[in-house]
């Protein structure tokens, strides 16, 4: 029988190495696996790499992690933000690589690493800084730059429901980055707020098919906790 | 900056000046900041379609304390509504709804326009090394029609409608209109062409907050 | 008040002009928009290029369409298959030009065109008859073959529900290509089996937002037309 | 083509033979043709995901009368069922998963197979203009791991195991292992390995019907 639902925290990191580029969802708090990023704080994994939407604020989760100093380069689109304290004071000090990417190539690398495509050109970017040294080329007279596919080895991922093959549902807006980072890493740990039945998932409802799933652990949120971290 | 003969519109008689060109049935992403005002100005019966770039489509208005779902929020981390006909998506969606030329309009803040579109908002200087761009550049590439809605000049009266942009730019030749609290002006490809001014101002006193040459219609 | 929703098929046909690329959606029967394909038939449009994953079946259809010589190009993955007579007859008469596209790339450069990408690198068909004369790249070591996005002027799909802002369901295996297509034409023209009211469709299982739809018109399909064309 | 001393596998047999190496937990897409009979020969108890590449995970076998739902099919265009856990998705999240290597496994039918791994499998010479590929180029090029179901040899007894592919390629260097109704062989950096062969075969009379070098383990 396929089971990928694990029985502790400890279970879910086994196995993330040091140096991992780690793929974190959420968009701010919102859909943010806050439990599964603690749960790689307590696992002691270092010089990451960490992708995700922002650069985390206050001193907890994300930002958390990288005041431990575990994370060597964050690659974000909007590392400044309210509360990211601890990115700046980081970054100030050289004490964190940063790469900024557009919210669009970042979600559409994230897409082509999973989909198996390993590069793609965009309009998005040309002629700008974060365009400076890539490759670029005209399509229909439009130039375009080349961009890479982002891989991971490991996705951190917040959903709402998922059964033991690891289907997923998202609720509301916190699908955000969390299915398509899914797709773009060797190991992909979920957090769900609620574990149901095979066949419970409405097949025509699944948002993200177990396949990109590796484990998953119940972590109910309460809407309480989301609206406490995103004020 | 202001004179005796004419008044300098608000934030909110500017949004409430775009709103009134947003015809029923566009698609529209606002920008963070001021931008986010202009839903405000569209009247629910007539239908616009507010998309956010964390993934929904048809963003309602702030929500009172009763619908307030900490789960539902916009590009900006508001908490919204959604209004009946919306819909949720993930990232790569969103952004291809954007990047794929679906949304009539974008409608974004600025820290300078030039007179040939090209605009620059995310970054106040090249020095600068932890800028935050979000989705400034994949709107403003991607959109059909970008809109800047922004004060004529800085707080210290510093043009902010340029020959050619000083701040490193988001995107090349994208605005097609700019909506100041002085005027309306398009971007052709003769420039700067104004099509409305705050009563009482003339365009002589215009040209002079503005940094390019300013052209009338025809 | 936005109202997708058409009341006949020449108001759903109106302005299809001669010479369009136009998508089909479905995979052989399912999911295909017989009706629109009949409504482009009455319209008359030609010269057209079609792109859909076959090359009609019989003499109905999409298969009818070409025995009008309505369709001077046919691009899709698997042109010669049971009762495909009415294309093989013509392509032996040069009296079509045929595109042969590897199924996996076809949808992708529909998703690319609906997704502002104009062109991207795949490992698909490096090497084979299908990559000649493109252009090829290697990426960690992988040779690849660049493939441009398939824009189109018209999309004929056809969906379960929809609603007066055209957002869509599909029907079990009749999603396939119907959701990519509606995002890659200047013009989507929808036939669902039941249109219902705004709010009808839960936002969290909308799978084709309305922002990707122009024209929606109520067609009940019921499975017994669908075997029977399957048969 | 059969002689005293051995008995070549039925194509049930073949498809019995390959099901055996599948183990539980696999995501798999089985070809049109002879590798869907795999499907026959997983017990449900061990669970393997079937994918297809219309838009389906966790495919079931042929439905019951009762089960029959027209608008559910396979890549075959057969009518197939849903497993509990089974999902939809269009077809460019299909071929995602397929290009992005998501799947464990894919098992093809070929025209050829050489030594190198490169497949043939969709066109019989390059002079026919509209040979139909499917997905089979996709498939080759983005499984984890390519296996060949086949009849050793065609028809008319002519070596289908090659030195090199003689039709137009769907793949180079993809196929890892190839199952035939005389073997199973690995395709390695040194060449075909026999890994097995049927009772009463033997090395040299399976030479003798192969195109390439045939070496044993080790």
């Amino acid at each position: 029988m396929i089971n990928k639902v694990v029985r502790d925290m400890a279970e879910a990191m086994a196995g993330v190495q040091d140096g991992s580029t780690v793929l974190v969802g959420g968009f701010g708090s919102v859909g943010q696996p806050d439990a599964l990023i603690d749960g790689l704080i307590e696992h002691g994994a270092k010089e990451l790499t960490v992708v995700a939407n922002n650069a985390g604020a206050g001193r907890i989760g994300l930002a958390r992690l990288l005041e431990l100093r575990r994370v060597r380069k964050i690659i974000c689109s909007y590392p400044r933000s309210a509360g990211s304290v601890v990115f700046e004071e980081l970054f100030r000090n050289h004490e964190i690589e940063l790469e900024v990417v557009p919210q669009g190539t970042l979600a559409e690398r994230l897409r082509a690493a999973g989909a198996g495509i390993p590069a793609f050109f965009t309009p998005t970017g040309y002629g700008t800084l974060l365009a400076k040294g890539k490759q670029t080329a005209e399509f229909n007279g439009k130039p375009c730059v080349l961009e890479l596919a982002l891989k991971a080895d490991v996705a951190l991922v917040q959903a709402e429901l998922a059964d033991r093959w690891g289907n997923l549902t998202f609720r509301l807006s916190g699908r955000n980055f969390n299915p398509v980072m899914a797709t773009a890493a060797d190991l992909t740990i979920v957090q769900a707020n609620r574990i149901v039945d095979l066949g419970g998932i409405p097949p025509e409802t699944v948002v993200t098919p177990g396949i990109f799933v590796n484990r998953v652990i119940e972590v109910p949120v309460d809407g309480a906790s989301v609206q406490e971290k995103a004020a | 900056m202001n004179d005796l003969s004419f008044q300098t519109m608000s934030r909110k008689q500017m949004a409430e000046r775009l709103a009134r060109d947003i015809p029923e049935g566009w698609y529209v992403n606002l920008g963070i900041g001021l931008p986010t005002l202009v839903a405000d100005f569209v009247p629910q019966e007539r239908e616009v379609i507010f998309h956010s770039e964390n993934g929904l489509l048809g963003m309602g208005p702030a929500p009172t304390p009763e619908q307030a779902d900490p789960w539902l929020i916009n590009a900006g981390k508001q908490q919204v509504t959604l209004r009946p006909g919306g819909s949720f998506f993930h990232h790569a969606d969103s952004f291809s709804i954007i990047r794929g030329g679906h949304l009539d309009l974008c409608v974004l803040g600025a820290f300078e326009v030039a007179q040939n579109g090209d605009i620059a908002n995310w970054a106040t200087s090249a020095a600068d090394n932890a800028p935050a761009v979000g989705g400034a550049m994949d709107l403003s590439a991607g959109a059909k029609r970008l809109w800047v809605l922004m004060e004529h000049t800085t707080k210290d009266g510093q043009p902010k409608l340029v020959e050619t942009c000083s701040y490193p730019l988001t995107a090349l030749g994208a605005v097609s209109r700019i909506y100041t609290n002085l005027a309306v002006i398009e971007v052709t490809d003769r420039g700067f062409i104004v099509l409305e001014m705050v009563p009482g101002l003339t365009l002589e006193a215009l040209q002079a907050q503005t940094g390019a040459k300013l052209h009338l219609p025809g």
